[in-house]
Order: C-alpha cells, then sequence, then structure tokens
C-alpha cells in the first residue's frame, strides 16, 4: 500500500467527521472554525495511516506537511490576533490568492483523476518505442542542413557532470538540541536552586527560547522542577523540587 | 490489398512515431483520399481479433500497436520497464503539464505546492515528458511538454487537443467563486 | 490464424531486437514445436508481395521488416524534413555514439542514465545513425554508429576524426578523467 494522500485520510475528530479536503474546503468556507481544529489529531490520524503502509511516499508525505504546515499557520494567525509579524501580509490578497491556488489545484487534481481513470480503461497499450528490429532502407543521398560539431562536444560534456547535488542552503540548519537546555538548567537549579526563565534564556533567538521553553516543561514532566507565574507575561519563576520531594513524588 | 496498403503499413511499421495522413500522402506521393482508402483497408486486415497489431489513431496520426490480446504476453518482453502505476504526483504532474506545458520545474512546483522535481525525472525516464528547450526566465529554466508516448499511452487520438476542457473537468467553478468571495469577506473583516 | 500467431506477430513487431525460437517460446510460455509453426503461418502471412511487413529470418533470430517494394517510400520519409532541431536526447545520444560508438541501446542507455530508445529511433529516422552489426554479448544487440548523412550534417570533412577532441572540450581534468572512466567502463562491458 501507497503513502496515502492526504486529502483521502478520513477524520474521526470530536469536530468533524470526513475526509480531510472536505475539512480544508469547510475551514476555507469559515463553515468550521479553525481555531477549534485539532491539528495535532490531524498528524495522529496521518501517522497512523502513515504506520499501517509499507513504503514512504516522499512526494505525498510533504504535500502532508505543506498543508499541515499552512493550517498551523493559520491557526497560529487566527489565535494570536496582531501579534507581530515578521512580513505583514495583505490578509485579503492572501485570500485571495489562497482560494485561486485551491481552485487551480482542484482543477489539476481532476485532470490527474481522469488521467487515472482513461489509464485503468483503456488498459496496457503497448508499441514500440525504439527502432524497428531490421534496419529501415538507407536514405538516398540529399541535401542536408548543416549543423555545428560544437554541439555535440557540448552534448557529450553535458552527460560527464556529475549529478547537481540537491542544494538545501535555503533551509536554514538550526539545530538547538532539548539536552543542551535541560544540561543547563539542571547545573542551575544545582548552583542556585532557583531562577528565572527570562534571565535564563536572554539574547537567544526566538527559536532557541522555544527549545528551552520546550526543555523547561519537560523538566516539569519529569518531576524536577516547580513553576510559578504570578500573572500573565510575567516572569517564569523556575525551582528545584527538593530531592526527598522528589523521591516521594516517585513512589 | 493495394501496392498503396503495403506501402502505408511499411510506413507505420518503420516510423518511430505515429504519422498523418498529409504525412503518409507526401511520402508516399499519392492522394490523400487514396491513402485514407489503405488506411481503412489496413485497419480491417490489423483489426483486434484479427491480427496480433492493430492500426490505432492516435496524437493526430496513425500507428500501429499490439493488439489487447496479446499485452500480456508482450509486458513480459518488456519487463525492465514493468507497468508501475502512476502515482498520484506523477499524474498530478502529468497533469500540469499537459494543460499547461510547456513549463519549466519550478512553474510545476507553483502549481502544485510540492516540489515536482522526483516526479518529473520519473516521467522523463518513462517517455512521458521530455524537455522542450528553455524558458525565458532568470536562469533559463528547461521546459518540458509531453511527449507521442504519452499521447498513444493515453490513447488521445488527437493529441492534447482530445484531452476534457479544463472547465468541465471542475464543476464547482462558482463554488470557488462563492469561496474566494467568503475568503475576501474574512479577511476585509479581520483586517 | 491461431492466438499463438497472434501473440508471436505482436512480439515480433514491439521488439526493437530480432527474437530466437527460445525466447519466443519463453516469453510466450509455449513449445518451441508451436512457436516454429506459428513463425511459419506468420510468414505465409507477411511474405513479400503479400504484405507491406515481412518475416525475416537472421543470424539473431526473427524479426520484421519493411518489404522490398517499399524500399524506395521508406527511404523517403528517413529522408523527409531533416530541419527539424535535434532534442537535447537525440543530441546526447549522438554525441554518446559519436564519440564511443558503435554502441547498442543499453549501452547507450547506461551512459546517459535514461532510456535511449525514443532517441535512437528518432535518429535512425533521421538517417543520422544506422545499425553497425551485432555486439558479442548475450543476445547480441544491434550496434549503432553514425552515417555520411550525419558527416556531412556537422561538415565532418575527414568524418568522426574532425570531431573536437574531448581533451579540448574538458580542459578540467577531473571531467576528462571522468569521461575516459565512463567510457572504459562502457568499453568493458562490451570487451
Amino acid at each position: 500500500m501507497a503513502t496515502p494522500s492526504v486529502f483521502s485520510l478520513e477524520l474521526d475528530l470530536d469536530l468533524f467527521a470526513g475526509p480531510f479536503d472536505l475539512l480544508l474546503a469547510l475551514v476555507l468556507r469559515d463553515e468550521v472554525d479553525l481555531a477549534e481544529v485539532p491539528v495535532a489529531e490531524v498528524c495522529v490520524a496521518y501517522l497512523e495511516r502513515l504506520g499501517a503502509t509499507s513504503d514512504l511516499d516522499l512526494e505525498a508525505a510533504t504535500e502532508f506537511l505543506v498543508l499541515v504546515a499552512a493550517l498551523v499557520e493559520m491557526k497560529s494567525r487566527l489565535l494570536i490576533p496582531g501579534a507581530e509579524d515578521d512580513e505583514p501580509l495583505d490578509a485579503l490578497e492572501a485570500a485571495d490568492e489562497l482560494a485561486a491556488r485551491l481552485a487551480e489545484y482542484a482543477r489539476i487534481r481532476a485532470a490527474a483523476a481522469w488521467l487515472g481513470d482513461r489509464r485503468h480503461d483503456l488498459g496496457r497499450r503497448l508499441f514500440r518505442v525504439g527502432p524497428a528490429p531490421l534496419a529501415a532502407p538507407r536514405p538516398p543521398d540529399r541535401e542536408v542542413m548543416s549543423s555545428d560539431p560544437a554541439a555535440l562536444a557540448a552534448a557529450i560534456t553535458r552527460l560527464l557532470r556529475p549529478a547537481l547535488a540537491v542544494d538545501l542552503s535555503h533551509l536554514p540548519r538550526r539545530l538547538v538540541p532539548v539536552r543542551d537546555f535541560l544540561a543547563r538548567f539542571r547545573r542551575l537549579l544545582d548552583e542556585r536552586g532557583s531562577f528565572t526563565f527570562d534571565d535564563a534564556v536572554s539574547g537567544l533567538d526566538r527559536m532557541g527560547i522555544a527549545v528551552a521553553f520546550w526543555a523547561l516543561l519537560d523538566l516539569y514532566r519529569r518531576g524536577e522542577v516547580l513553576l510559578a507565574q504570578p500573572e500573565a507575561f510575567a516572569a517564569i519563576e523556575v525551582a528545584a523540587v527538593t530531592a526527598s520531594f522528589r523521591r516521594e513524588a516517585v513512589a | 490489398m493495394t501496392e498503396l496498403t503495403h506501402v502505408v503499413e511499411a510506413l507505420l511499421f518503420i516510423a518511430s512515431e505515429p504519422l498523418t495522413v498529409a504525412e503518409l500522402a507526401e511520402v508516399a506521393a499519392a492522394p490523400p483520399e487514396r491513402v485514407e482508402r489503405a488506411l481503412d483497408a489496413l485497419a480491417e486486415r490489423h483489426a483486434e481479433g484479427r491480427s496480433g497489431v492493430v492500426v490505432e489513431r492516435v496524437a493526430g496520426g496513425y500507428g500501429l500497436r499490439a493488439a489487447a490480446s496479446t499485452t500480456d504476453v508482450c509486458a513480459r518482453l518488456v519487463a525492465r520497464s514493468p507497468d508501475r502505476p502512476l502515482s498520484q504526483a506523477a499524474l498530478e504532474t502529468l497533469a500540469v503539464i499537459a494543460y499547461a506545458g510547456p513549463l519549466s520545474r519550478p512553474e510545476i512546483t507553483r502549481v502544485r505546492g510540492v516540489s515536482a522535481d522526483g516526479a518529473v525525472a520519473g516521467l522523463v525516464d518513462r517517455g512521458l515528458i521530455e524537455e522542450a528547450g528553455r524558458g525565458g526566465t532568470p536562469g533559463a529554466p528547461v521546459l518540458y511538454c509531453t511527449t507521442t508516448v504519452f499521447d498513444r499511452v493515453f490513447g488521445l487520438e488527437e493529441g492534447l487537443a482530445s484531452l476534457p476542457s479544463i472547465e468541465s473537468l471542475a464543476p464547482d467553478e462558482a463554488r470557488s467563486d462563492a469561496l474566494r468571495e467568503r475568503l475576501a469577506v474574512v479577511a476585509a473583516e479581520r483586517g
């Protein structure tokens, strides 16, 4: 079984049951509130389907990533109105473009389906692509158009060129391992017993802060820290759980 | 069987691509009407159930192909290119090129939203698309178009002209207009 | 005409190389004696004067070819419209054959990385390459070399000796090494 196309992914969510492409259409028509769509559950459903297949079609999987990334982006815009944006997008333009592209893509998908059906209906048609098995008669002497032998030279040098490596330079490599922050926070706790999150991450970029926050949540999950935040957007205070308390928690 | 019928049969046999009536008439130095009659006689002789090779009308011309009853055995002969079904990505890429080609890979990617590089390479390998010169945009990317093999595999009698119109394939044009309006309203509200 | 005769006819038509009785029997899953009878029936149907395409027995087995009576017209097909520019695939195939030929289609495919069948057929159609006997490898594939038409089209006064030297084309040492290596591999496979 091939990697499932995200469009045919059947969802069974509290909010919605049906194929993913219908959900997408409903969201775009504002008939389903995107804020209510559990994107994580959609991912889990897709991963479950993926787990049931033998071979991975990277292209189908990429398609899923692209669509889910788009959904997450739309949803985050919705949830954080007025959040500062690197490139403020004209909402009207963006909506227009999204609708146009979805319509264009829907037509292409319909054309692809037609081709698929046609091939299936016709069955395999076999014909010779190579030359006839026995020599065709020699051409008579005739006037011919002249060509530049340099074109042949260029053709053979082209064949010698090594295959182009895939250029990934446009994808910034920003590997910030969670374990670095785990180690750093544990050291801080050993030394001081407590610290504020903002101090610990000052000077880091967005990605760094996000990973640091993840590490913090991980420490909390493991029962190693207590977290306190007096009010929204106030500094997060991190305190070590005492060894005796931790033993109790584990027991 | 007239002499001209034999000539037309030989021409269709040695040619590597389907030939039009005009081409056959020119090469055989015969009036097109006579060529058409010869093609009729040939189609009679090479009909399904009567011959292992049949005349087909394809890509705006005529060609010979293996009869339907023999395809299983013939497929074993050309087993080095097994009939793997085309993936969804390959079919979509093919559709984009058939309807909007010649197109470069970046253009195909723009329509589909995901990279088309793998699908394009696979389709070139299968002979369904081929390079068609270079585009005028910066970097002069290679353009791709569908091949006669594509016409033959999909049984397109008049080539790309035999494809259903794109409008007929998207019956919900009105719906997508409505969708666009709706999105515009939402966008305006959110501002 | 039995079903097997149709199958054998289709196989000979589909193949770009003559097929032996043993090959036909294996692919058609039929006893060699029945294949031979089918070939007899086919030779009867496709005989000179009775068809535009005839069965011929050659060293490598059986193949179809255009009937002798159609020679002149078939030659005109090959001579027709030489003015269409060569596609990149055709040019590359031609370059490989000119610099490293004679080569079989599988060998050309190995050098180019994609199937050369269509390009070879197109070049044969144009009279730029032709058969040059058969290789010594199993199955004795047809070898192709460039023609005198090719020499004239590219203005090569001394034939292939007038081609630009590969070293002058690829001053980059790594590149010309790569060519030598690649061609050596091809040569080794052939030798």
